[in-house]
């Protein structure tokens, strides 16, 4: 069985679009103390990098000079990410969920779609002119395949 | 992310490396609708067998130019998805709008074979 | 000439030594947003990995639920680092700071001297019983070979 | 980090992989020291080659083996440090208490040698 992990971590960053990689390699280096498999792994980077990307881009409005909050929480093999921005808010939360929907004609609406696909809850707050907090769960397979060797 | 661009048979053959995400879009879209103004090629090529991320921002440039080649009447076609990225294309939808297929040989065959159909 | 970076991270994290290579690789991804030598690289890892160490083990001596701080400044080629722990503190910082000396029989007193072998600056400011705060910085050069070809 | 052990002709050779900081300092001690024993080796050769890290930590631990087996009247060698640590190993000053080469090979002739000078 893999060793059980309990860990914490909190990066807070400029809302800079090169902040977006270092995010993900972060939280990367964070959940690689589990045994992981790639496929999770890469998921998790997806979902981190869609999260972070919103909080830039639409939270602050790419405005280089704001605070983009991460928070990673491993507790056994769950792991809980929430990305917090003090940025527009949503309006209408639910709206903007919805695949395919996006306020920026340039984008896809794909990014809560990513999320929702790779991790297993997501759940969003938000207020206007406050902010938004996304919070990200995912249950993390042991990497049988590893295990085996190892 | 990094970018080199060729042209060959009426096709822009783009190879990308490195991270395709928010940092790469506006570079990735002035280049590769600059260079297919300049060679006037009709089909894009895209092959992605060297990239090492990419999420919704990548797809979303790369859903633009499909939709600017398809407005000219050429073809696009994806080659070297590795296996951790294919969720990507199965969710986001792209995989239903062009080829997607393992080497740039394979790519080429479907752009000829299409070509030649359309022709 | 490489692109100028100005840029700004801060990450909290738990008393672990798992954390000391999450520190390292975090840092290591902050930095790598310059033009850097593997040289400058491996250096500033070593640097923060000892900083990191003994805010756990000296610091916090061994205790895993305690947060370690370190937040990384680069303001165009100069990287500011800051370890901050609130654990015991450094009754006497000079002492400390002198080469081979240690207060736990099994390490070596190497850690202050690799964090100033490795930085151009290695500064220390501490309290007994509040904590201890290192500010490490160093001038990165520029990667003039992979400059020349890129 | 891991290790691999393995002993021939009176020596304990070490082959660590990975990163060689705090977290790996207790298990390289124990491993070693047991070895040591069951095996009783007098001498370590300790391949370097394949580490991704090493810090005041790891350059702790081997200085504590180094003084076991000098105190069993043994020989100590380190091979395979790459460029990028070399500057550790000689602001430590390890490299003035033991041989540092490139290879398992140069390491094992130098053992030879001095075994040779000894006896
Ligand atoms: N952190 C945020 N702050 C403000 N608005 C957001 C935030 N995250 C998402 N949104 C809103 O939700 C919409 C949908 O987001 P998403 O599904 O990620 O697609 P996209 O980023 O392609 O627009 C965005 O267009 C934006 O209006
Ligand atoms: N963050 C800290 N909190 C308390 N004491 C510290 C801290 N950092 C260093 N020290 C003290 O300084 C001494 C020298 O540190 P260092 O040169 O890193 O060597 P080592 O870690 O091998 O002891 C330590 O033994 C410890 O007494």
């Amino acid at each position: 069985m893999g060793k059980i992990v309990n860990n914490k971590i909190k990066l807070e960053f400029l809302s800079k679009g090169e902040n977006v990689a270092l995010a993900r390699i972060t939280i990367a280096a964070f959940v690689s103390q589990l045994e992981i498999t790639l496929s999770d792994l890469e998921e998790i980077k997806v979902a981190v990098s869609e999260a972070v990307s919103n909080a830039i881009i639409h939270g602050y409005q790419n405005k280089p000079e704001e605070i983009v909050t991460m928070t990673g929480i491993l507790k056994g093999n769950t792991l809980i990410l929430e990305i917090v921005d003090q940025g527009i808010g949503i309006p209408d939360i639910q709206k903007a969920m919805e695949p395919a929907y996006s306020t920026d004609p340039e984008r896809t609406g794909l990014g809560f779609v990513f999320m929702q696909s790779f991790m297993n809850e997501v759940k969003v707050e938000s207020q206007v002119n406050c902010g938004t907090k996304v919070i990200l769960t995912k249950q993390i397979n042991p990497d049988l395949k590893n295990m085996a060797v190892s | 992310m990094s970018l080199i661009l060729n042209s060959k048979k009426n096709t822009l053959i783009i190879r990308v490396r490195g991270d395709f995400d928010l940092v790469s879009v506006h570079e990735f879209r002035e280049k590769i609708d600059q260079s297919l103004e300049e060679t006037m090629s009709q089909n894009l090529l895209l092959d992605l067998s060297e990239i090492t991320f990419i999420d919704s921002s990548g797809i979303g440039v790369i859903l633009g130019r499909y939709r600017k080649v398809k407005a000219n009447h050429g073809q696009m076609v994806i080659c070297g998805t590795q296996p951790a990225i294919e969720k990507i294309f199965k969710v986001s939808g792209i995989i239903s709008l062009m080829p997607i297929c393992s080497t740039e040989k394979e790519a080429w065959k479907l752009l000829e074979q299409n070509t030649f159909k359309g022709a």
